[in-house]
């Protein structure tokens, strides 16, 4: 049971009254509310958590913390969960990563007796031969080495996550003294704060002080709490800074999601993240027991867990004496405390499942169950380092410190240097005072720049001047690397040995020498082994560590998951005023672009037939729709479609072709002249969106001094196409006030009138079926009720709606190509067979230049119509146009069906210019390795080439 | 045409916490009217509103800049053609009704920035959209247009998409009330 | 002769162990000669490619490749590796299918295991023009031999269990191209394969060494630079070199070098942002990308999943990357393996790539003698590193472009026709 | 997510806007050589450091204008409407 747990002490984050019962490894143990994982285990005097990467060594609590490399655990379908920082909860399954078939006992650890062999980038030296052995058996058997957790991903879902947006004046990262400074003194100076810890209580390194640390803490975070202004998030890690203080903020533990992402636009972000105590290298320095001092002090003051019995400590540093007093309040005999400021030094660690011995810098070995290492600093200058700074080894303090940063970025606390509390937060409490100023006038500066804000009052702050006395930078012994070889990255299995052998081959920049050996790419990114690899370096090459620089920080500060990334997932969806009717009579669901739209209702060749005999109506309201208004719409036509448009009579309706700059075929659609200064252009669906931005573009910056206005109305007009032999007889009993005959509304012509007694709707007559057919434009509030007469009012007449797929099948039949389908990205105009319709002589079509080079060439592709010679044949869309025997390719079909109407395939197909005329015969190869011959047709069109059926 | 219902694309009555602190109802059928007039003209003079503010114009039509040279004109349902022949039409000014083209929400409550926090980027503190500001963004990945517009003594904004995405941005913005303690109607199907 | 320095072998990594012993170095740290017959601007692969064929196939030893920073620090270092040849016009698969050999044999070639996983790849369809696409490549591919089909939604989930291919989805999986014989190489081992190879023949690696101008005469722009001018060397941070031919392997950088000897270039310089999780115990087995939703993935032998997208869509040479780009990865990712939410995002970091308008590279001659550029790369150009060295390493010792690179030249911008392979653009790599 | 200073809403998320590129000047399209025109389609000067840039504000005002920015750092300034 707990027999490590020590009497209360007095910062003590663990409730005694509550246990919570878990399990490790499949034992039961219990542990106390507030405890983390490890502590909890520590506690119940476990002390191997995890097999290291690649000789699969013990591991043990090293760090006590977030960071540390040898607490990753399964828990649950959770893997790499950090038991350093994780919060015990009952109920947890929590496993230890990495081993097989037990920690305990690990077929792996074999890799120890053969690590001399396994040096860095053997992988690179061998396996080489057989060559087909590689593929097989090496690669099988070295993916069975990767380390980590286990996804559960049969089992696991995406869960419950979420996000949310901030707009903070001043952000602070980092909780300790210097970060709660900061956060009060921009909120006095009026600004807008959130604080963000990584722990799950403010306070930073106080939390685990001594009694005066204690007494500053609670003054901070009463003054914190009694802010209005400041915002707290705790068990929040700030993982991102990127470009103009864009800034991620990760909230664990919050109610309504397990992790949440909080994306922030800050004024100013204060770094206030304090100092990472970093290991010291010498052989056995990843035994179970091997302990940094910030680790021993927080088992005993936060969770009140002895951490050994006989402890050997080397100090370096204030915070290292102190862990003496607290191992010696926690009844922990020191046998040997080692001043590394006077050169004392440990060589040696002896023992496997935990300390034995150690072996001093003087030769003696004391027997020892704990060593304890306060060595030194690693400034983890990662958010400073995002924000553009190269933070600059000082060799006096032994650290990096940050360099150049941009005003809305300011750093304090012992990133920036050392202090008692009382200088911490003062250092904390100007840096932001001036956070705020900058901030502060950063919105005053938005507030005048938007249009919907309330201007400012008063005049712009005053700029303050950065006045900040900086903390001192006290000296401490460059401590990284003993006289012997040890682990320098204790999640790759790297060690100081390997990095000299790095350094030899020729990776001797510190970058190369990260790649080859795999030092800082592991979870914990560099935060422990950073300094230790560049000091290796360094010693390796004899140069000094200002000259040897170090690897990039780069994002997330803290691994985020997948699901907290993602969030909720935002997928809008359109939805035509129709969609609930198709849905309620058996359509079935085609999402198409964002739209989602009937694919047919069961039955497309019917309902294709349908159209051909009867009379159909299909809903196509996605196609794009501009109103365009003004007087120079007819400009505006020329200049973005191939054809002529000035001509254009009120009440006629013309098709047009539009081609981008560079001569490909982009758009079309039809435009309608609905009045004098009024016209409706459709576009296709998906190209709705960059039809009317280009539209936008060309009025506001090619030609501005034209009037027209355009506005986006796809949504608003309920299109829906009515066609077949029988459509007008339909029409004519539900359209008021226009006249049908042919006589006085022919092909291409559009009238506005009264549909089933709605008023305002638009009826041109068109079709992309190659029937008889009207487009209606119908106000999307009384669409309903329209679609729904019609099909009421047309039962006698064989009326049954259709969907996409039968339309793809008529519009086939007939010959209309589709753009995107039956057009690429390089075709251009001619190749479409737009022929006649383009005028090489318009002075304002921005396509023109390649225009006249695409109409000059006689080596483009050509798209025709063609059938298979068998008529049962029907080839796949993509399928290939060969040559004869041969592989050479000369053109594919892209459009293919089997046609009801004609009782045989027809396609379309881009073909070599060779093979365009009508009756050449092609080779289509089929997929299954078939070569079939076709015949290119005289028109486009199978169906009704004259358009006697369209024009009815 | 009294006799045609109009119908919304918003197929779910209001949302709203128990406690009040956010509600969201449909407000589709409001009339809206598009008025787009060069600078210089009277119809821009008679609007008055410059670019990202509002005014409750006396015959009850709420007047919001939209965009440099556009405004968008709200009232009651069924004004449309009214509202419109209120435009002084003389110059390069054009008059598009959109009722149908849009789809409106109203969501109000203490709570209503927080939860539009959740699904828009743009700062809606009191300094950068206080009452009566109109502003455009994207909510949930859809563009809409925005107006901060409080009632009866509450924090209130009207939204409104093209009508098309109206179903999803409501059952989106419901969603994200339940933080706050909103229950989703029955059915009700985020996409 | 031996194309690589000291052999690596089992044996000798046994014999270093049990002797203690050092290895030799890779590649030596040369002082720079005041002229080279060649110097190549990129120490990453393409750069380190054409050194070696230029010194194994072609006896032009007196070469300098010269880098801002360290070998393999642009996009070489940086790229999400995979390799395949299923591109869409013949010219792109005869192209990446030489390529593509030249990776098999590259282990052996050069000595150095750079651990080529022909795992198989998948290009999902998510709509049935996707699925057109894909036939239309698959078509394209088997008729220049190159193993590549579409397959059903059950055959996918044979091949990478983990995606979801249930049709209720956003995006469901309608399909796949399956490319067998592509898969991924470690990256990082090619560059110094050929860093080590290029060295052992002589060829010297100048890092650190940027060269801030090309040296012209005779051309028609200021400085003799432009249009028929001629290349006498380059200026750089230590000083001057001269060198009658000057090759521009600079990837995200190549418009500003290109600018230098006048010749403009139809490029725009784009991040493209990748990321890895925290190792887990394999389950991904194939690389599967999804063109509509912008994902790359592939599980490495280390267990950690590399995840690449699409380019930036605001140009910069800044790369410290964005967070949109991990959120939506992650929800792309997740709408595919929807069971893998609890994986967590480890590093994220990008590189510069040189878009072309047609997804395709501008390679060989220019209107500048005896300037050269093998640029444009793009997403894609880490599979292309071999073939695209050995054919510049021929048109750089004849003079004249390789047949292979004929497609490519820079020419096609103002005269000829671009080339097709934009129409398969939503698959980049 | 870099702020882009539209000239009439005022600092937005570029997620808002679409970049269109470096501005380059169009030659007369009825006139223009083809060999100009692909100059005018084709080739850019990609610099590193300040470029004049067009941005369209998508979700915001819907106008098109142009900022410079640093394509080095992503610094911006100076932004105006067309
Ligand atoms: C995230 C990412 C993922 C990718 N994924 C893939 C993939 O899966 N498959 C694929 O095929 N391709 C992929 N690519 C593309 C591929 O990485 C590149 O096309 C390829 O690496 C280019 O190689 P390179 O040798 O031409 O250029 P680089 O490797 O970029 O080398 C250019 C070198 O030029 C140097 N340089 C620049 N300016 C100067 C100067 N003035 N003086 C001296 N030196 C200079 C740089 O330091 C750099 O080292 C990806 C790219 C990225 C960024
Ligand atoms: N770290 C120690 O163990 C320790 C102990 C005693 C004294 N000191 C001294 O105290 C000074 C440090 O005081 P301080 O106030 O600057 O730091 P601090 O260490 O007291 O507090 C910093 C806090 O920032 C949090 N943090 C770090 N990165 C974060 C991120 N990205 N997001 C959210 N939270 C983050 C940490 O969890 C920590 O609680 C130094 O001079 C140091 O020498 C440090
Ligand atoms: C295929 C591939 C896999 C990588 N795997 C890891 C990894 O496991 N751990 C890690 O820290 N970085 C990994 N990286 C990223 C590198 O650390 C580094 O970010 C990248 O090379 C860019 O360099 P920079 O961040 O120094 O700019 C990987 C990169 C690539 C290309
Ligand atoms: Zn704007």
């Amino acid at each position: 049971m707990t027999h490590n747990r020590l009497p209360v002490r007095p910062g003590e984050v663990i409730d005694r009254e509550t246990s919570l019962a878990f399990t490790w490894n499949g034992r039961p143990h219990t542990g106390l509310r507030g405890d983390t994982i490890a502590s909890a285990l520590a506690a119940d005097g476990v002390e191997v958590f995890a097999r290291s990467m690649k000789y699969k060594r013990r591991r043990g609590i090293m760090t006590a913390d977030h960071w540390d490399p040898n607490l990753s655990v399964q828990v649950g379908d959770e893997p790499n969960v950090r038991a350093g920082s994780r919060r015990l909860v009952a109920g947890m399954e929590v496993s230890a990563q990495n081993v097989w078939p037990s920690l305990k006992f690990d077929i792996g650890a074999a890799n120890q007796l053969v690590g001399r062999f396994l040096s860095p980038g053997f992988y690179y030296k061998t396996f080489m031969r057989p060559k087909w052995l590689w593929h097989h058996l090496y690669q099988t058997i070295l993916r069975r080495f990767a380390p980590g957790g286990r996804i559960h991903w049969e089992t696991s879902t995406h869960g419950a996550y979420d996000k949310r947006y901030a707009h903070p004046d001043v952000l602070v990262a980092g909780g300790g003294p210097a970060g709660m400074g900061a956060a009060i003194a921009a909120a006095e100076a009026g600004a807008s704060v959130m604080l963000v810890e990584h722990e799950p209580e403010l306070g930073g390194h106080l939390r685990w002080g001594d009694a005066e640390d204690l007494t500053a803490l609670a003054d901070l975070l009463a003054a914190v709490q009694s802010h209005p202004g400041i915002e707290v998030l705790v068990d929040s890690t700030v993982t991102g800074r990127y470009d103009h203080n864009w800034i991620a903020v990760m909230q664990r533990s919050h109610e309504v999601a397990p992790e949440r992402l909080i994306k922030a636009r800050a004024g100013s972000l204060v770094v206030a993240p304090g100092l990472i105590e970093r290991p010291y290298v010498f052989a056995g320095n990843d035994t179970p027991g091997v302990m940094l001092s910030g680790a021993v002090r927080r088992l005993i003051n936060l969770w009140a867990v002895k951490p050994g019995s006989r402890a050997v400590v080397l100090s370096a540093n204030p915070e290292g004496d102190a862990a003496i007093a607290d191992l010696e309040a926690a009844g922990v005999e020191i046998v040997a405390a080692l001043d590394a400021r006077v050169g004392e030094d440990i060589v040696e660690v002896e023992g496997r499942g935990r300390v034995r011995r150690a072996v001093l810098g003087d030769g003696r070995t004391v027997a020892a169950d704990l060593v304890v290492l306060g060595t030194g600093w690693t400034a983890p200058t990662s958010l400073l380092n995002m924000a553009g700074d190269r933070p600059v080894y000082d060799p006096t303090a032994a650290r990096y410190f940050p360099n150049q940063l941009p005003d809305n970025v300011l750093a304090t606390g012992g990133i920036t240097g050392n202090g008692s509390t009382v200088e911490l937060v003062a250092h904390g409490s100007a840096t932001g005072t001036l956070a705020a100023n900058r901030a502060l006038r950063n919105r005053h500066e938005r507030r005048s720049s938007t249009a919907r804000a309330r201007s400012p009052e008063g005049p712009m702050p005053e700029s303050l001047q950065d006045t900040r006395v900086p903390l001192a930078r006290t000296p401490h012994p460059e401590c990284y690397r003993s006289s012997s070889h040890g682990m320098v990255d204790f999640s790759e299995d790297v060690s100081s040995k390997d990095l000299f052998q790095a350094s030899g081959e020729g990776f001797d920049s510190i970058e190369l020498m990260k790649r080859y050996t795999t030092a800082t790419m592991g979870p914990s990114q560099g935060k422990l082994e950073t300094v230790n690899a560049a000091a290796v370096l360094a010693e390796a090459r004899s140069m000094d560590m200002v000259d040897i620089g170090t690897t990039v920080w780069r994002p997330p500060f803290a691994p985020i998951s997948l699901g907290a990334l993602a969030g909720r997932i935002f997928e809008p969806i359109r939805r035509s005023a129709l969609q609930d009717w198709h849905e309620a009579h058996g359509a079935s669901p085609l999402l198409a672009g964002q739209w989602v739209r009937p694919d047919h209702y069961g039955d497309p060749v019917g309902e294709a037939r349908n159209v051909r005999e009867n009379v159909g109506i299909i809903d196509v309201t996605p196609l794009g729709k501009l109103d365009l208004r003004g007087p120079d719409v007819a400009k505006l036509l020329e200049l973005v479609y191939v054809n002529r448009w000035q001509k254009l009579e009120i009440g006629r309706v013309r098709y047009g072709t539009m081609v981008a700059e560079d001569g490909v075929v982009s758009d079309d659609g039809v435009t309608g002249r609905l009045g004098e200064d009024h016209y409706l252009m459709t576009t296709t669906s998906s190209g709705a969106g960059a039809v009317w931005e280009m539209l936008e573009d060309y009025l506001q910056t090619y030609r501005p001094e034209w009037n027209v206005h355009v506005t986006a109305v796809t949504g608003g007009l309920t299109s829906i196409n009515v066609a077949g032999p029988r459509c007008r007889d339909l029409l004519l009993r539900l359209v008021e006030d226009v006249d049908l005959s042919p006589e006085a509304f022919p092909y291409f012509h559009v009238r506005r009138g009264r549909v089933a007694g709605v008023s305002g709707c638009i009826i041109w007559r068109i079709g992309f079926t190659g029937e008889l057919s009207y487009e209606l434009h119908v106000p999307s509030g009384h669409a309903l009720h329209v679609w729904e007469s019609l099909i009421a009012n047309g039962e006698d007449l064989g009326i049954r709606p259709f969907g996409v797929e039968s339309q793809r099948i008529l519009r086939l039949e007939k010959g209309h190509y589709i753009v995107g389908q039956d057009t690429d990205g390089l075709t251009k105009a001619p190749s479409a067979g737009l022929g006649g319709l383009v005028k090489l002589d318009k002075h304002d079509t921005l396509g023109l230049p390649e225009l006249r080079a695409s109409y000059a060439r006689t080596d483009l592709p050509v798209l025709v119509a063609i059938q298979t010679d068998d008529p049962e044949i029907v080839p796949m869309e993509a399928d290939q146009i060969v040559d004869g025997d041969s592989n050479r390719i000369l053109g594919r079909i892209t459009s293919s069906r089997m046609s009801p109407t004609l009782g045989r395939s027809v396609c379309l197909g881009q073909v070599d210019p060779s093979l365009a005329a009508a009756g050449s015969k092609v080779t289509i190869l089929l997929v299954n390795g078939h070569r079939v011959s076709g015949t290119v047709q005289e028109h486009h069109a199978h169906v009704d080439p004259e358009g006697v059926r369209q024009n009815a | 045409m009294p006799d045609i219902e109009f119908k919304s694309p918003i197929a779910h009555g209001p949302v709203s916490a128990p406690d009040g602190s956010v509600s969201l109802e449909d407000e589709t059928s409001t009339t809206k009217v598009v008025v787009r007039a060069a600078t210089g003209t009277a119809a821009a003079a008679d609007l008055g509103v410059p670019y990202g503010q509002s005014r409750l114009r006396a015959d009850g039509t709420l007047v919001c800049g939209t965009r440099p040279g556009e405004w968008t004109l709200f009232a009651a349902a069924g004004r449309a053609t009214e509202v419109a022949a209120s435009v002084d039409t003389d110059g390069f000014v054009n008059v598009v009704d959109v009722t149908h083209g849009r789809a409106m929400m109203r969501v109000s409550g203490p709570k209503a920035t927080a939860m539009l926090a959740k699904v828009c980027d743009i700062d809606l503190t009191d300094d950068m959209a206080p009452d009566g500001a109109v502003f455009s963004g994207s909510v949930a990945k859809v563009t809409c247009d925005l107006l901060r517009s409080d009632w009866r003594g509450e924090v209130s904004y009207l939204i409104s998409c093209e009508r098309s995405f109206g179903n999803y941005l409501f059952a989106t913005l419901a969603d994200a009330s339940t933080e706050f303690g909103a229950e989703l109607p029955t059915g009700l199907d985020i996409h | 002769m031996a194309r690589h320095g000291y052999t690596y072998s089992a044996g000798k990594l046994i014999k270093h162990g049990l002797t203690r012993g050092d290895w030799p170095r890779m590649w030596r740290r040369p002082e720079a000669r005041s002229s080279y017959d060649v110097v190549i601007v990129g120490g990453g692969l393409h750069g380190l490619a054409t050194a070696y064929y230029l010194a194994a196939d072609h006896g032009m030893t007196n070469i300098a490749v010269l880098d801002k920073g360290y070998l393999g620090g642009g996009g070489s270092g940086r790229n999400t590796a995979i390799v395949r040849s299923n591109y869409l016009t013949p010219e792109g698969v005869a192209f990446y299918d030489r390529s593509l050999a030249l990776y098999n044999s590259m282990t052996q070639e050069l000595n150095l295991n750079v651990m080529f996983s022909r795992r198989g790849h998948l290009t999902l369809a998510h709509t049935d023009s996707a699925l057109r696409t894909m036939h239309w490549r698959a078509e394209v591919n088997k008729l220049q031999g190159i193993d590549s089909s579409v397959i059903d939604p059950q055959e996918v989930k044979k091949e990478a269990p983990s995606l979801d291919i249930s049709a209720d989805t956003r995006y469901p999986i309608l399909g796949a191209l399956f490319h067998p014989p592509g898969g991924i190489v470690r990256h990082d081992a090619v560059v110094w394969g050929y860093a080590r190879a290029a060295d052992h023949l002589g060829v010297h690696m100048l890092q650190e060494t940027e060269v801030l101008d090309i040296l012209c005469e005779g051309g028609e722009g200021p400085d003799g630079k432009g249009t028929g001018g001629r290349v006498t060397g380059v200026r750089t941070n230590r000083g001057d070199i001269s060198a009658p031919a000057v090759v521009n392997c600079t990837a995200g950088w190549a418009s500003l070098i290109s600018n230098m000897a006048g010749v403009p270039l139809p490029i725009t310089t784009h991040p493209l942002q990748a990321a890895v999780t925290e190792p887990c115990k394999v389950f991904l087995p194939t690389v599967v990308v999804s063109g509509s939703l912008h994902v790359y993935v592939s599980q490495t032998d280390r267990g950690e999943l590399v995840f690449g997208a699409s380019v930036d869509p605001v140009g910069t040479y800044r790369v410290n990357g964005t967070l949109e780009f991990t959120e939506e990865l992650a929800g792309h990712v997740l709408e595919l393996m929807p069971g893998i939410s609890k994986m967590r995002l480890m590093r994220q970091w990008s590189g510069l790539c040189d878009m072309t308008p047609d997804y395709s590279p501008v390679m060989g001659t220019t209107q500048v003698d005896g300037y050269f550029v093998d640029v444009g790369w793009g997403t894609y150009g880490f599979k292309a590193g071999p073939v695209a060295g050995e054919t510049m390493a021929e048109t750089i010792a004849t003079g004249r472009d390789a047949d292979l690179i004929a497609p490519f030249t820079i020419n096609r911008f103002t005269e000829g026709d671009l080339v097709g392979e934009k129409g398969a653009a939503a698959v980049g790599h | 997510m870099i702020v882009v200073n539209c000239p009439h809403c005022g600092p937005r998320n570029s997620s808002d806007l679409r970049p269109c590129g470096e501005v380059t000047s169009r030659p007369d399209p009825a006139t223009a050589s083809l060999s100009e025109w692909r100059t005018y389609l084709y080739m850019r000067e990609n610099p590193s450091g300040w470029v004049t840039e067009a941005w369209y504000c998508r979700s915001g005002c819907r106008r098109y204008f142009t900022i410079e920015r640093n394509t080095a750092t992503n610094e911006t300034r100076r932004s105006e409407a067309s």
